[in-house]
């Protein structure tokens, strides 16, 4: 945590202003993003591959960055407000896949079996 | 006894600018964080008798083997209230009653950053304990487990409201603790008072910052816990019904990603704590400082990725158990490191043995043996011996009663003189003390043995040739002799609300900020801003290089407790925020829609009660609230 | 600094210091002895596995009691030694000292090394043993009771349902699968293995090595609602011949003690008043064959109510030979027969069977034909021994009939 | 529930300026952030574990239901027979835009222009109920399909997840259109900017929880080998946990 207590009071103004023909560009790119995701899904070579989730992960990760770098601008806000937000990001995201990881080794077979009666 | 002898007594300036309100009105809409605080100390105290009293209950079923003065049913509601109440009710908002009171005070700053918000966690938490608690009148208390283990929680096994005063008073309280958080989270790192560097913090005050973020990430998970929970027994989704697809595993998961966490909520406040007592009476500056502050986060940061060993013997398969067990022995380590620090303080220090000093040096000593029984439980295999067992009992209540409480108890006994003015009876107090801490340790310790010969948890009886009997005779024993030294601590408090002498500022000499004004703080705590220069501030003015040994007074810098004593006398004239009973209505309209959801289980009605009259009310309630709160002026 | 450490002073402060080292090392040997002769006792191992565990646990002690002891010295020393004399005195602030710090951050870490290892160790060598098991037992948890199957690997007694003792032949890898179709139960005999919760929709299979001839006392860990206190089992080592003579008999069905119970109608071979008994229970050679078993997956309900799965009771077959009645809470006597019967909710609180035999259901004559009837279903040449608990001074004797 | 009274409470506690009774001895704050965008902050980080934790469970029972269904088991319609893509592919479009004019009212308020910020916040605002009809529409068209919230796992998992994240987003329309209201009355100066800012967050951040829903949910299809979690699966194996 940088400190900042001995500095003459400051108020937040909030970030450097983009103009608005930026945020519209941005806008573009994720529109752009968005299709193209929607488009890989009915390219067959994708599924056949096993390149779909590695493609949407990183498309929606560029996408997920961009909006919180330039339209919530953490890209040029203060940087302790990134710090705050991705701490709770990363925890969320190791806890996310530790419990899918752990639940998704024991459950499956089992829980068919059990319904299936087999 | 009331103060030391070379401090000379400073009878509190008469403050006549801003005389505090009186009357009930002025508590129900107050904002202040001095009056938030002593409210949620007074209600968590009442909820720690009361659950001690339902832990006597439990004790005087177990006292003999096969014994019937209570019914399964009800013992089973005992445990689960027990459980519940000193987590939720007793344990978590006495810390918030500290973190309340004494934060604001230790940083220089006039109140928390948002002080309505502050009286809404209060009036929620109250509410939520009400919700739980009524559970009693309806004769359908919880009976599921603090823990509320799934399937056992669903509909096909609780088909009582039982489970559903537990689940949704439990999402209440969740509301009350993160408001609470994120307001005291803000509160450290935007109000300090100028010079109060994040390394100058006092080590409370970094408690009270990373038990509140650890509040802020953990309550969501239990969130969505009883969230799903709601919706199986609700509405008829199969979260954790095998049957519909669903996987009882998933509740142990998401509740102990919120439930490990929680044990070092309840913990590191009382570590914060005696971090300022052991100073202040060994006369010495924390032994290590900035290790304790990392100690501390590192436990917090660990705390978040221990939570499976809770649940060695679920079979989560050997990897799993193999790594959860490598994180929590690593746990270990900055737990070790911060008992050594508080001895490693003490060591060549001149040690005053008052009340506060004797619980601090009591929780030092006594948990060091649940975190020793902890390291054993972190073993996989042996923990498959131990968990569910009397062992485990033992084990956390070393930690949460020998850590928790007796820390607490030394913070009322250190806080106490600041809050109300009056020193408490030092003679009494030891007494309490060592009633406390015999009382404990015959209670507890032999839980131990029981553990080890097979006992397990939530059993409401025992067979005559288990061999448990003697053991438990003991321990019922002990906890007659606990429940007696709160009889004597409730006198004493009794005795200094009547008779105490006064305490003026500072009757410890202390370091913090809270020691340069006067017992009980004005209203609007500072009358001027305090600069801070130093760690142990007040020391620094009082001795001079931190209080180095050549007793230098430095006369040339102005001493904060002077500076505010003149601005006293001289009427500031502090503005301070409005009272405000938007809060309280707020709370009440989230309390009312809680309590109307509770009536609304399809499964069980009465009367008109499951149409969702209450709920619409409460919502309503709820929103115009927080509206009128919006576009309240603050001041 | 000026301290009036006398002579006299420090040798008090000795002697309070190795009195409290005394009465520590004195606490300490208590732990490991203390609780050591209940029949539930987590340190009387008789198996491999609960040996590796005690190994274990004694490793996790030793040091503990170490670290315990030498934190206690440094507090009562402290505690002792620089209590203030004077208001004046200010001692020296002393901040920190960062070899010392790093020396207690490295002591801890190598003494949770030197725990870790063998903890990972044995952790795995469990869970191989788990793929390495010559007879497999299934196991389904219920409200509050324990049911048996013995599966295809365990020779003659391929097929057998049995509840609450669970016998098993000497000197077998035996492997308990455990099943729950309602709540968490815990598999729990502690000479013989930590616990294994049964977890509703999991297979969890706990490895344990019969060594030694014996009745081992277990009980249900996890809580499981309002009679989890009374949900206890029994299992039960015997030699190889015995348990096949066992497993036999159990198939025979009931002998000719109880051929006089041959009733008229449909129901063979049980007393009219079992008719009543016949929805929850079986018995095996006889026509009372209708209660489900295992997991019962048909049973569940739509509504996810568990139907007749919820109430379905034990197989009754050999009840004449089984050491205890309602889940090893009574010793199994036509006395506490007769009483079990009469009004089975008072004796396990929230038990099922109350719900279909509340005090007055059945009458006395009824009664008495049940209590003769299920004690006449044992082999025709009697129950083998139930063999005693070793390592358990305190003999908690079976009451066999 | 509690997540969408905290929001309220934390949304509206912008009316709460402790520090603007206090006299000028005291620093506004000592980081020179300001509080109530912290606080927002810290609760979107928050919100993290909250959705995350509810990712989490639609990752262990995403595909369960599809699982049964080619076992010839189960209830209902599945993922790959009810999911429509191109529609929810409008919708995603619909809320990416609503975050354009969402920055876009707080450019404008930010350089004083009133009538921009109450044609945008309401732009950002109608665009938040084009998103919420269409997910009522995709809740009743799934209904009528048979899959209502307890047919089977999938549609337990399904509409809870969803289900927060549109009451996120009625959240979200409210305090907009608040806003408007109070801009209209007057009651939205320049200076007042970070009141926009705040709720502008609160809005991307319900923004980029669904561009991981609708990657998840809807992209990454059910029957494929590798599924999020099996990659998960396959690291940690690969890292020796698994």
């Amino acid at each position: 945590m940088t400190d900042h207590a001995m500095h003459a009071p400051a108020e937040d103004h909030g970030q450097e202003h983009l103009s608005d023909a930026t945020y519209i560009k941005i806008a573009l790119l994720l529109v752009v993003i968005t299709a193209v995701e929607v488009a890989i899904y009915y390219v067959d070579w994708f599924h056949t591959s096993g390149t779909l989730v590695p493609a949407l992960a990183v498309l929606s990760l560029v996408k997920f960055i961009t909006v919180i770098s330039y339209y919530m601008h953490l890209k040029v806000d203060d940087p302790r407000y990134r710090y705050i937000f991705v701490c709770g990001l990363i925890l969320a995201g190791l806890i996310v896949a530790a419990l899918a990881a752990l639940m998704r080794t024991h459950k499956i077979d089992y829980a068919l079996r059990f319904i299936t009666g087999a | 006894m009331a103060s030391i002898a070379h401090q000379p007594q400073i009878v509190p300036q008469p403050v006549t600018t801003t005389k505090p309100a009186t009357g009930i009105w002025s508590w129900l809409t107050t904002i202040d964080h001095k009056r938030i605080g002593l409210m949620y100390g007074i209600s968590a105290f009442f909820f720690l008798l009361l659950g001690g009293f339902e832990a006597l209950l439990i004790r005087a079923q177990l006292a003999q083997p096969e014994n019937d003065l209570i019914s399964a049913q009800r013992y089973n509601e005992l445990f689960t209230m027990h459980g519940t109440t000193m987590i939720f009710l007793a344990l978590m908002p006495l810390t918030s009653g500290f973190f309340n009171y004494v934060m604001p005070l230790q940083i220089g700053a006039r109140d928390v950053a948002f002080p309505r918000l502050n009286a809404f966690s209060l009036w929620v938490f109250i509410f939520g304990a009400i919700i739980i608690n009524i559970s009693w009148f309806f004769n359908e208390a919880p009976n599921q487990g603090w823990y509320g283990y799934a399937p056992l929680t669903g509909t096909a096994w609780s088909p009582g409201r039982n489970v559903d005063f537990w689940m949704i008073g439990i999402q209440v309280l969740g509301v009350a603790s993160m408001a609470a958080s994120f307001n005291f989270v803000v509160t450290i790192f935007n109000l300090r008072a100028p010079g109060m560097k994040m390394m100058r913090l006092p080590i409370f005050t970094w408690s009270t910052l990373i038990v509140s973020i650890m509040i802020i990430f953990a309550f969501p998970a239990i969130t969505v816990a009883l969230l799903l929970l709601s919706f199986d027994r609700y509405a008829g989704t199969g979260f954790y019904e095998v049957a519909a697809g669903g996987d009882p595993l998933l509740w142990q998961h998401l509740f102990w990603v919120f439930g490990h966490p929680e044990v070092y909520i309840l913990i590191l406040p009382a570590f914060g704590i005696i971090s300022e007592i052991i100073p202040v009476f060994s006369r010495k500056p924390l032994f290590g400082y900035s290790v304790m502050v990392y100690a501390t986060i590192a436990i917090a940061f660990l705390g978040f990725g221990v939570w499976a060993h809770h649940m060695f013997t679920v079979g989560l398969g050997p990897t799993a158990n193999a790594v959860f067990a490598g994180a929590t022995m690593l746990i270990g380590i900055p737990t070790g490191v911060k008992i050594f620090n508080w001895v490693g303080t003490m060591f060549r220090g001149s040690l005053r043995f008052t009340t506060a000093m004797l619980f601090a040096v009591g929780l030092v000593s006594q948990f060091v043996i649940g975190g020793l029984s902890g390291v054993m439980h972190a073993v996989v295999p042996v923990d498959a011996q131990q968990n569910d067992t009397y062992f485990i009992i033992a084990h956390f209540h070393y930690v949460l009663f020998g850590g928790t409480v007796f820390g607490l108890l030394a913070g009322i006994y250190f806080w106490g003189p600041k809050a109300f003015g009056k020193m408490f009876d030092e003679r009494i107090g030891k007494w309490h003390f060592w009633l406390t801490f015999v009382g404990f340790n015959l209670t507890f310790f032999p839980m131990h043995f029981l553990g080890l010969a097979g006992m397990p948890r939530r059993y409401f009886t025992y067979a005559e040739d288990s061999g448990w009997g003697p053991w438990n005779a003991v321990v019922s024993f002990g906890a007659l002799v606990l429940g007696f030294s709160f009889l004597v601590f409730l006198y004493n408090i009794y005795k200094m609300v009547r008779h105490g002498e006064p305490a003026g500022d500072d009757p410890w000499d202390a370091a913090t900020l809270e020691w340069a004004i006067s017992s009980p703080p004005p209203a609007y705590n500072f009358a001027v801003i305090p600069t801070v220069t130093h760690r142990d501030q007040l020391w620094w003015d009082k001795y001079g290089d931190e209080h180095g040994h050549a007793h230098v007074q430095n006369d040339d810098v102005p001493k904060t407790a002077e500076i505010q004593r003149e601005a006293n006398a001289a009427h500031p004239h502090v503005h301070l925020p409005n009272p405000s009973y938007f809060p309280l209505l707020a709370a009440a309209g989230l309390g009312t829609f809680a309590l109307g959801m509770l009536f609304m289980n399809p499964a069980i009605t009465i009367g008109l009660l499951h149409l969702p009259v209450l709920v619409i009310v409460g919502v309503a309630l709820l929103i115009f609230s927080v509206y009128a709160w919006a576009f309240e002026p603050a001041g | 600094m000026h301290r009036g450490s006398t002579g006299g002073r420090r040798r008090t402060l000795t002697r309070l210091v190795t009195l409290l080292a005394l009465i520590v090392l004195a606490g300490g040997f208590l732990l490991p002895v203390v609780g050591a002769q209940s029949p539930y006792s987590t340190i009387s191992p008789q198996s491999p596995q609960a040996e590796d565990i005690q190994w274990l646990y004694r490793l996790v002690f030793w040091l503990a009691l170490a670290v315990f002891v030498g934190v206690q010295i440094a507090i009562v020393y402290a505690v002792l030694r620089y209590r203030r004399r004077s208001n004046d005195e200010r001692p020296e602030p002393i901040h920190g000292n960062k070899n010392l710090e790093i020396i207690w951050t490295v002591i801890p870490a190598i003494i949770l090394l030197i725990i870790f290892i063998p903890t990972v160790r044995t952790i795995y060598a469990h869970a191989d043993q788990v793929e390495n098991g010559n007879f497999t037992v299934e196991v389904y948890a219920k409200q509050w009771w324990w049911e048996i199957h013995y599966a295809d690997d365990t020779g003659e007694a391929a097929g057998v349902v049995t509840a609450n003792d669970i016998v098993v032949p000497q000197g077998k890898d035996v492997v308990f699968k455990l099943y729950s179709n309602n709540v968490i139960h815990s598999f729990w005999v502690p000479q013989l293995s930590g616990k294994l919760d049964v977890m509703p929709g999991h297979e969890n299979k706990l490895p344990i090595t019969t060594e030694n001839v014996g009745m081992y006392f277990g009980q249900c860990a996890e809580y499981c609602g309002d009679s989890h206190a009374l949900m206890r089992f029994k299992v039960i080592v015997q030699p190889q011949e015995e348990f096949d003579a066992w497993a036999t008999a159990w198939k025979a069905g009931p002998s000719e003690a109880s051929a006089e119970f041959v009733a008229d109608g449909d129901i063979a071979k049980v007393p009219e008043a079992f008719g009543l008994c016949l929805a929850c229970h079986q018995v095996e050679g006889t026509n009372a064959a209708f209660a489900p078993e295992g997991l019962d997956e048909e049973a569940v309900t739509d509504t996810g109510d568990m139907g007749p799965a919820k109430f379905a009771g034990p197989n009754l077959s050999l009840m004449g030979c089984r050491t205890t009645i309602g889940a090893g809470i009574l010793p199994n006597t036509p006395e506490n027969m007769a009483k079990w019967l009469e009004d089975p909710g008072a004796i396990k609180p929230g038990v099922y069977m109350g719900e279909v035999i509340e005090k007055g259901t059945l009458n006395d004559e009824q009664i008495q034909q049940l209590v003769n009837y299920l004690e006449s279903l044992k082999p025709a040449e009697g129950c083998s021994e139930i063999p005693v608990q070793p390592g358990v001074e305190e003999q908690v004797m079976p009451s066999n009939p | 529930m509690a997540q969408a009274v905290a929001t309220l409470e934390h949304a509206h506690g912008a009316g709460d300026i402790p520090h603007a009774a206090d006299h000028a001895d005291h620093p506004p704050s000592s980081t020179g952030l300001d509080s109530r965008k912290l606080l927002m902050w810290l609760f979107l980080a928050s919100d993290c574990m909250f959705f995350g934790s509810l990712i989490a469970m639609y990752m262990i029972y995403r595909g369960d239901a599809e699982r049964m269904f080619l076992a010839g088991q189960g209830a209902g319609p599945v993922p790959h027979e009810i999911l429509d893509i191109p529609y929810t592919s409008i919708s995603a479009f619909v809320l990416l835009m609503s975050s354009l004019t969402m920055v876009l009212a707080l450019a404008s308020i930010q350089r004083g222009n009133h009538r921009g910020l109450r044609i945008w916040l309401g732009a950002t605002a109608a665009l938040g109920l084009v998103f919420m009809g269409g997910q009522f529409y995709e809740f009743t068209a799934f209904y009528h399909e048979g899959l209502g919230l307890t047919t089977n796992i999938f549609s337990n998992s399904f509409f809870v997840l969803t289900g927060f994240h549109g009451a996120h987003v009625t959240i979200g329309i409210i305090w907009l259109i608040s806003l408007v209201i109070v801009s209209l009355r007057g009651g939205l100066r320049q200076d007042q900017a970070m009141n926009v800012e705040i709720a502008g967050l609160y809005w991307h951040f319900v923004d980029i929880v669904w561009i991981v829903i609708f990657t998840l949910v809807y992209l990454i299809p059910y029957d494929d080998v590798t599924t999020i979690t099996e990659g998960a699966e396959h690291a940690l194996r690969f890292i020796g946990l698994g």
